[in-house]
């Protein structure tokens, strides 16, 4: 994998991470986090994780992404967050305290990541990871039914017209 | 191969453009999404880390937060439709009977 | 390929939970029959099932209890929490049935959700690793997320309900980030393993961001100053119930688990998070009592003081050593007795078609119930602390273990701090005792479940506080496992 | 294993039961009441067998607060003389409990009267027990506590609400001095259990302990009503008979002494702080006495006689004679209860008479009542063979060896004493019935659950003495199972001064009953004569020397309207100024700092993304 490519992703996700910030329409944000989360999932191949490559894909870019622009069609048709905002200035602050904490990120990972001599390859394939995924994190990954089960309990209680 | 700094590095980025996100936005959804962000960004640092470490730990951890990710959003679009169901309006700062 | 060598299924190190767990699936079921059935036997079930989980909880004191390859960890640190969790839960629970009955949706959901929620809470305190630490926060949150808007129909709920959830995601993703760059330093999630890595190398910048970025999601969870501003809000548009649950319950489940983190994982950097939290702990306590003081809807007036309350508990996490650790502990059972007790009087009154939080509500309350304005009376007292309640001893743990670590000064703050609650809290009673009401202020619900709930309250302060000495002991002897 | 902490657990679950169930237990308060007094007594002749033979032992009752080397508990400390105290407080207390079931069997507050009264109990046998000064502190309050709700008891009657507010008040500034020279004695010994404190006396400067000293006897003056804070007791007569019993007369009120007695080690390194109990104790005894010469309600003749008889005990403490102080106390408890309990049978006989001038030939109706009540009212006069005698003589032998003023007061005082009782005696149950004809045909005797505690006093009034109190070259026998606490008083014993002394008080004794006799017997009593002021003296002593005038004319009203003036002046102004400023700076603050709380999210965001840049700023920093 040479660095071009890294570089070509990396910047494609910033700029869609950008745009879902930046943009006003709820829609095209939506698209930008798809665009986003795709680039993501390209750089799970590149670290040689297929198998999160094709959930992120499938789980996050499809079902999650799907729910939420069929929320945005349904909330807000169209138009969004205009007139005008009286809150403007502690708005704006957020840009300079954002970029503090990037710069700190980023600080920090210059410190702290230095090249360690990469290990044997990590297998990445979906038997290494479901080896783990039902011996060592069997109670995660059942306390993961639990959790789900919870929100869909909580989605029905909210959602639901009666009462 | 790309050093995992770069990878780590770029997560920051994504990050910190989520934070920015959460608290620039007024609509919800857009706030809502740049949590997702976040996450999105945490979990390339974890899986970057993970090929450091030498060990699938990390890609574990990523599996785990897109399971939570998908809960937090069934949760999160629900309350949102419950707010707009009594305000016809979708903004976060409409959101300020309780105060002081 | 190799065969995939399943690992043992310890049950009893989770059939506290499994309990809890099972509790809320019977419920649901309860819930879905065809023939509707009372609420009060959905509200038994749930019940059942948390005082199942105590009696199994009590069951396993002193029995070692490491399960799934130390992903869950139920030494006595995790049951005592989880005695004070499941305590807080069912008083809850008790409180509830009257509650929704007359203000809300008479619903198993509920009820579900709050045993998932407390299933969350129970394996928070119990978690031995960042992964399931991270899944159970996240089962308790998202629980009380939606709990808090129960009350759909009303602004305040879902208000609060939506505050709640944006500001909890937006912490709980830097608590995310915070475990990334951890595993990022030491290469696994497991608390004891990161312990064994991180030794010597308590200035890997890697690892000290971490623990900043944990301290900001476990800051938002305990309600601590700067991550503080969600709480009164939520407090007073939540149902009283759900904010006596996210009070007492989360709070003490999300304190274990960062004393958990900070002593087992990243004992190395305790100067760091120690003078941090120093900091942490004098504002909280200040800022809560002072802006308490300036709050006329007693819902809000006790989520200021639950921050400030968080304070002088973090002064215990700052002494550290045993005596620290163990006197929040005990704070935090005296805590959970005294502020479950404090929202279930106002759960049991009410106003003409509102409830009654208003602090003017309250005036004349002695006249009209005495028994009620004398309880109420008794939780703020042992609030502000004063002896032989279970608030006068728990401080004077937390204190003289500030004292003893040489924190003079935190020790002092927290003294001052105690002094300017009086003031709040002692208004309240002299609302309720001295002041005639304008109008027809606050009356009584009946309610037997709830009158119990309260009794029992009750007697958990002033056993407490009279004889503090054998709970002590066992809050102490609880830390232990930690410290190995 | 000890069974020490059973003696106030007993009366404690008691009181407990009955606070919270007794709505549940009714008319039935007794059967818990009782019992747990009665047991409490057995506890005690357990603890006092082990100090049988002298020494003591402590013994830790409750451990509240451990915190590493710091350790706030309740720790017993048990030598002769608390096992004395301990005797005396839950035998004549179990007997009371036992009466009150009789007297009080009407009253609607039965379990809220039983409850009380175990409080009570339990509250004494702490105070006794206690083992430093904190919690003897802490249960002299209790005591005080336990007093006014029982004085108050039938609250509803403004007099007995008023009587309890003026105890309350009186005792408050008693005990602020006794809380003063509590903390004085922390600051200047740094310790205050008994131990170390007594071993560490003897280092104290004399002016230090005088200090000390004065501060402690005026709790005591407070508790035990001696003079100038005496005031207080008569009124506390508008509580139940038998509580006077038992706490105005045999118990709390004689706390006073037993904390002196205690103390003995710090009133004797100062001297001055000794003279002076023991001439507060002298002129209370005579002054009491003599305003008891003309009372006409039955109880306030003994509510004097009590606030004299405890002058006698300080008189006694005071020349260091606190043997003979404390055998006072154990026998004025077996017979002022004695009298108490019958001027309760007698008051519960005539259907709630109090007042002697409409009582009379009572002693054909009450036999039982009368026999008794005549045995205590001799052994308060000091009839030679009763218990009275022999302590009260071995209090005047004492201090006749002190001081001869003393003892020529004392002496007076005895006179006083043998002729108010005789006259107390004659006008209620021997001279010709005064009261009309509808209430002399009511009268009737008490049943047995009242008259059993009579005659058991009755029988410990006529052996105590006798057992405990014969004089002998070696002192009596009680003052040498007190040895380890209190040295044998050196003054001689025995011998023809001794005799004389004795011959002196017995005739003294016989002159005041016989003048009571002449004047209330062998002539027919004239009521409307009786307590109607004839010359000055007699109105002077009516109105008990006008004390309770002079207080208020000398302390209430100046005090209300300096109060008045200052709250005008200086409440509303200054201190009002500066106390509300502090307040509404504070409260300035919270007004401005609520403000930041804006409930937008976006600040809420804000606000948590700078904590968590600080956060990091401030460990990166490290």
């Amino acid at each position: 994998m040479t660095h071009a490519a890294f570089l070509v992703i990396a910047a494609l996700a910033v700029a869609s991470a950008l745009g879902l910030v930046l943009r006003r329409n709820a829609i095209h944000g939506a698209l930008f986090l798809v665009v986003n989360l795709g680039s993501v999932a390209a750089l799970y191949l590149t670290l040689g994780a297929e198998f999160l490559a094709a959930v992120q894909v499938i789980v996050y870019a499809g079902a999650i992404m799907v729910l939420f622009v069929f929320a945005i069609m349904v909330l807000i048709p169209g138009k969004e967050e205009t007139g005008l905002d009286p809150r403007r200035g502690w708005r704006l602050l957020a840009l300079p305290v954002g970029a503090l904490l990037a710069l700190q990120l980023l600080l920090v990972v210059r410190a702290g990541v230095g090249p360690v001599a990469p290990a044997a390859a990590v297998p990445g394939g979906v038997e290494a990871v479901a080896r783990l995924l039902f011996t060592r994190y069997l109670l995660p990954f059942e306390l993961t039914s639990v959790l789900l089960l919870a929100a869909m309990v909580g989605v029905l209680l909210l959602a639901r017209r009666r009462v | 191969m790309v050093a995992e700094s770069w990878y780590v590095a770029l997560s920051a980025v994504l990050f910190s453009i989520g934070v920015v996100g959460v608290v620039v936005r007024r609509n919800p959804l857009v706030m809502f999404m740049s949590i997702e962000l976040m996450l999105n960004a945490a979990n390339l640092a974890f899986v970057a880390f993970g090929r450091r470490a030498g060990n699938a730990d990390g890609q574990i951890a990523v599996f785990f937060v897109m399971a939570v990710a998908a809960a937090e959003v069934a949760v999160g679009l629900a309350i949102i439709v419950t707010v707009f169901r009594l305000r016809r309006r979708l903004s976060v700062d409409d959101l300020s009977l309780m105060r002081w | 390929m190799t065969p995939l060598a399943m690992p043992p299924v310890a049950i009893g190190p989770l059939a506290p939970v499994l309990i809890v767990l099972g509790a809320a699936g019977l419920v649901l079921l309860l819930d879905l029959l065809p023939r509707p059935v009372g609420r009060e036997l959905i509200a038994t079930v749930a019940l059942a099932g948390l005082v199942g989980a105590l009696l199994a909880t009590l069951a396993r004191w002193g029995k070692p209890g490491r399960a799934f390859q130390d992903m869950l960890v139920l030494d006595d640190f995790a049951l005592f929490a989880n005695v004070v969790i499941c305590y807080a839960a069912a008083l809850v629970v008790m409180l509830s049935i009257d509650y929704l009955g007359r203000n809300g949706p008479e619903t198993g959901e509920y009820y579900a959700l709050v045993l998932f929620s407390t299933g969350g809470m129970m394996l928070l305190a119990a978690a031995g690793d960042l992964i399931v630490l991270f899944l159970a926060l996240e089962l308790m949150s998202l629980s009380l997320y939606v709990l808090a808007g129960l009350f759909k129909r009303e602004l305040a709920a879902s208000e609060a309900s939506m505050k709640y959830f944006i500001l909890g995601a937006f912490a709980t993703s830097f608590l995310l980030y915070g475990i990334a760059l951890i595993y990022g330093a030491t290469g696994t999630t497991n608390l004891d393993r990161i312990a064994a890595a991180a030794a010597g190398r308590a200035h890997d910048p890697l690892l000290v961001i971490g623990l900043g970025l944990l301290l900001v999601g476990f800051g938002f969870k305990i309600s601590s100053v700067p991550f503080h501003m969600w709480a009164p809000d939520v407090y007073q548009g939540a149902p009283t119930s759900v904010t006596a649950l996210i009070a007492t319950g989360s709070k003490a489940a999300a304190l274990a688990a960062l004393i958990r983190v900070l002593v087992t994982a990243l004992r190395g950097s305790q100067p760091d998070w120690a003078v941090l939290l120093w900091v942490v702990a004098a504002i909280t306590m200040t800022v809560g009592n002072v802006v308490a003081i300036a709050q006329s809807n007693l819902k809000r007036l006790l989520a200021y003081s639950s921050i400030a309350h968080v304070g002088y508990m973090l002064i215990g996490v700052v002494a550290g050593g045993s005596a620290g650790p163990g006197a929040v502990l005990f704070y935090l059972l005296t805590y959970a007795f005294t502020t479950a007790g404090a929202f279930g009087v106002l759960t049991l009154c009410e106003r003409a078609q509102a409830e009654a939080v208003e602090v003017g509500d309250y005036a004349g309350l002695a006249r009209r119930h005495p028994v009620l304005a004398a309880a109420l009376g008794l939780f703020l007292l042992s609030l502000v602390g004063i002896p032989p309640l279970a608030g006068f001893v728990g401080k004077f743990y937390l204190f003289a273990a500030a004292v003893r670590a040489g924190y003079l000064w935190l020790a002092v703050i927290g003294v001052v701090n105690s002094a300017l609650a009086a003031y709040y809290y002692l208004r309240v009673v002299v609302f309720m005792y001295m002041r005639e009401p304008e109008g027809a202020g606050a009356r009584l619900v009946p309610s037997f479940a709830g009158g119990l709930a309260l009794a029992i309250a009750l007697i958990g302060i002033v056993l407490l506080g009279v004889i503090p000495a054998p709970f002590a002991d066992l809050a102490q002897a609880a830390v232990a496992p930690l410290l190995r | 294993m000890s069974t020490v902490w059973l003696i106030p657990a007993l009366p404690l679950a008691g009181a407990l039961l009955n606070i919270f169930f007794g709505k549940l237990i009714g008319r039935r308060a007794h059967w818990v009441a009782v019992p747990a007094v009665a047991c409490a007594f057995l506890a005690s002749c357990v603890a006092f067998a082990r100090v049988w033979h002298g020494g003591s032992f402590t013994s830790s009752l409750f451990t509240w607060i451990v915190a590493g080397d710091f350790e706030a508990s309740v720790i017993a400390y048990v030598d002769p003389l608390t096992g004395v105290m301990l005797l005396v407080v839950t035998g004549v207390g179990a007997l009371i409990h036992l009466y009150s079931a009789g007297y009080m069997h009407d009253d609607a507050g039965y379990a809220r009267y039983f409850a009380y009264l175990n409080l009570f109990v339990f509250s004494m046998v702490m105070l006794v027990l206690a083992g430093d000064f904190l919690v003897l502190y802490v249960f002299w309050e209790a005591v005080g506590l336990c007093s006014y709700l029982l004085i108050g008891f039938w609250y509803t009657r403004p007099a007995a609400a008023q009587a309890g507010k003026k105890a309350f008040i009186v005792n408050r500034v008693g005990d602020f001095g006794f809380g003063l020279g509590i903390m004085w004695l922390w600051t200047a010994v740094g310790a205050l259990d008994y131990p170390t404190v007594f071993k560490s006396v003897a280092t104290l400067a004399p002016p230090t302990a005088t200090g000390i000293a004065l501060l402690l006897f005026m709790g005591a003056c407070g508790k035990s009503a001696q003079l100038p804070l005496h005031t207080w007791l008569p009124d506390a007569m508008e509580g139940p008979t038998p509580v006077s019993a038992l706490i105005h007369a045999a118990t709390m009120v004689t706390a006073g002494v037993y904390m002196v007695a205690r103390s003995h080690a710090l009133f004797e390194r100062s001297g001055t702080a000794l003279e002076v109990v023991a001439w507060v104790g002298v002129a209370t005894a005579v002054f009491a006495a003599t305003i008891g010469l003309v009372q006409t309600d039955i109880k306030r003749v003994l509510a004097y006689s009590t606030v004299s008889q405890l002058g006698y005990m300080f008189a006694a403490v005071g020349v260091g004679a606190y043997a003979a102080g404390i055998f006072h106390l154990v026998t004025h408890a077996f017979f002022k209860a004695l009298l108490f309990l019958g001027a309760g049978s007698v008051i519960h006989g005539t259907g709630g008479e109090q007042d002697l001038r409409r009582m009379g030939g009572l002693s054909s109706r009450m036999v039982t009542t009368t026999i008794t009540t005549t045995v205590g009212g001799l052994g308060l006069a000091g009839v030679p063979g009763l218990a009275g005698f022999f302590s009260k003589d071995e209090i005047l032998a004492a201090v006749y060896h002190a001081n001869r003023a003393m003892w020529a007061l004392l002496l007076l005082g005895a006179f006083c004493t043998a002729f108010y009782t005789g006259r107390m005696l004659f006008l209620a149950f021997y001279s010709g019935p005064r009261m009309s004809k509808e209430a002399a045909h009511h009268v009737h005797e008490s049943p047995p659950v009242m008259t059993l505690p009579l005659w058991i006093l009755a029988l410990l009034t006529v052996v105590t003495g006798v057992a405990l109190g014969a004089p002998s070259d070696a002192g009596t026998r009680f003052a040498r199972f007190l040895a380890g606490v209190f040295p044998i008083h050196e003054a001689p014993h025995g011998g023809s001064v001794a005799f004389m002394l004795m011959v002196l008080s017995v005739v003294v004794v016989a002159a005041g009953i016989t003048l009571a006799w002449f004047m209330y017997m062998s002539t027919p009593v004239r009521p409307e004569a009786i307590g109607r002021p004839r010359t000055l003296v007699h109105a002077f002593l009516l109105n008990a020397w006008y004390v309770d005038r002079l207080y208020d004319a000398a302390i209430v009203r100046p005090l209300l309207a300096l109060s008045g003036y200052l709250a005008r002046a200086f409440d509303l102004g200054l201190i009002d100024g500066i106390v509300n400023g502090l307040g509404r700076a504070v409260v300035g603050w919270a007004a401005a700092l609520r403000r930041v709380q804006t409930g937008y999210v976006v600040n809420y965001a804000l606000t948590m993304l700078a904590g968590v840049v600080l956060f990091l700023a401030f460990l990166l920093s490290r």
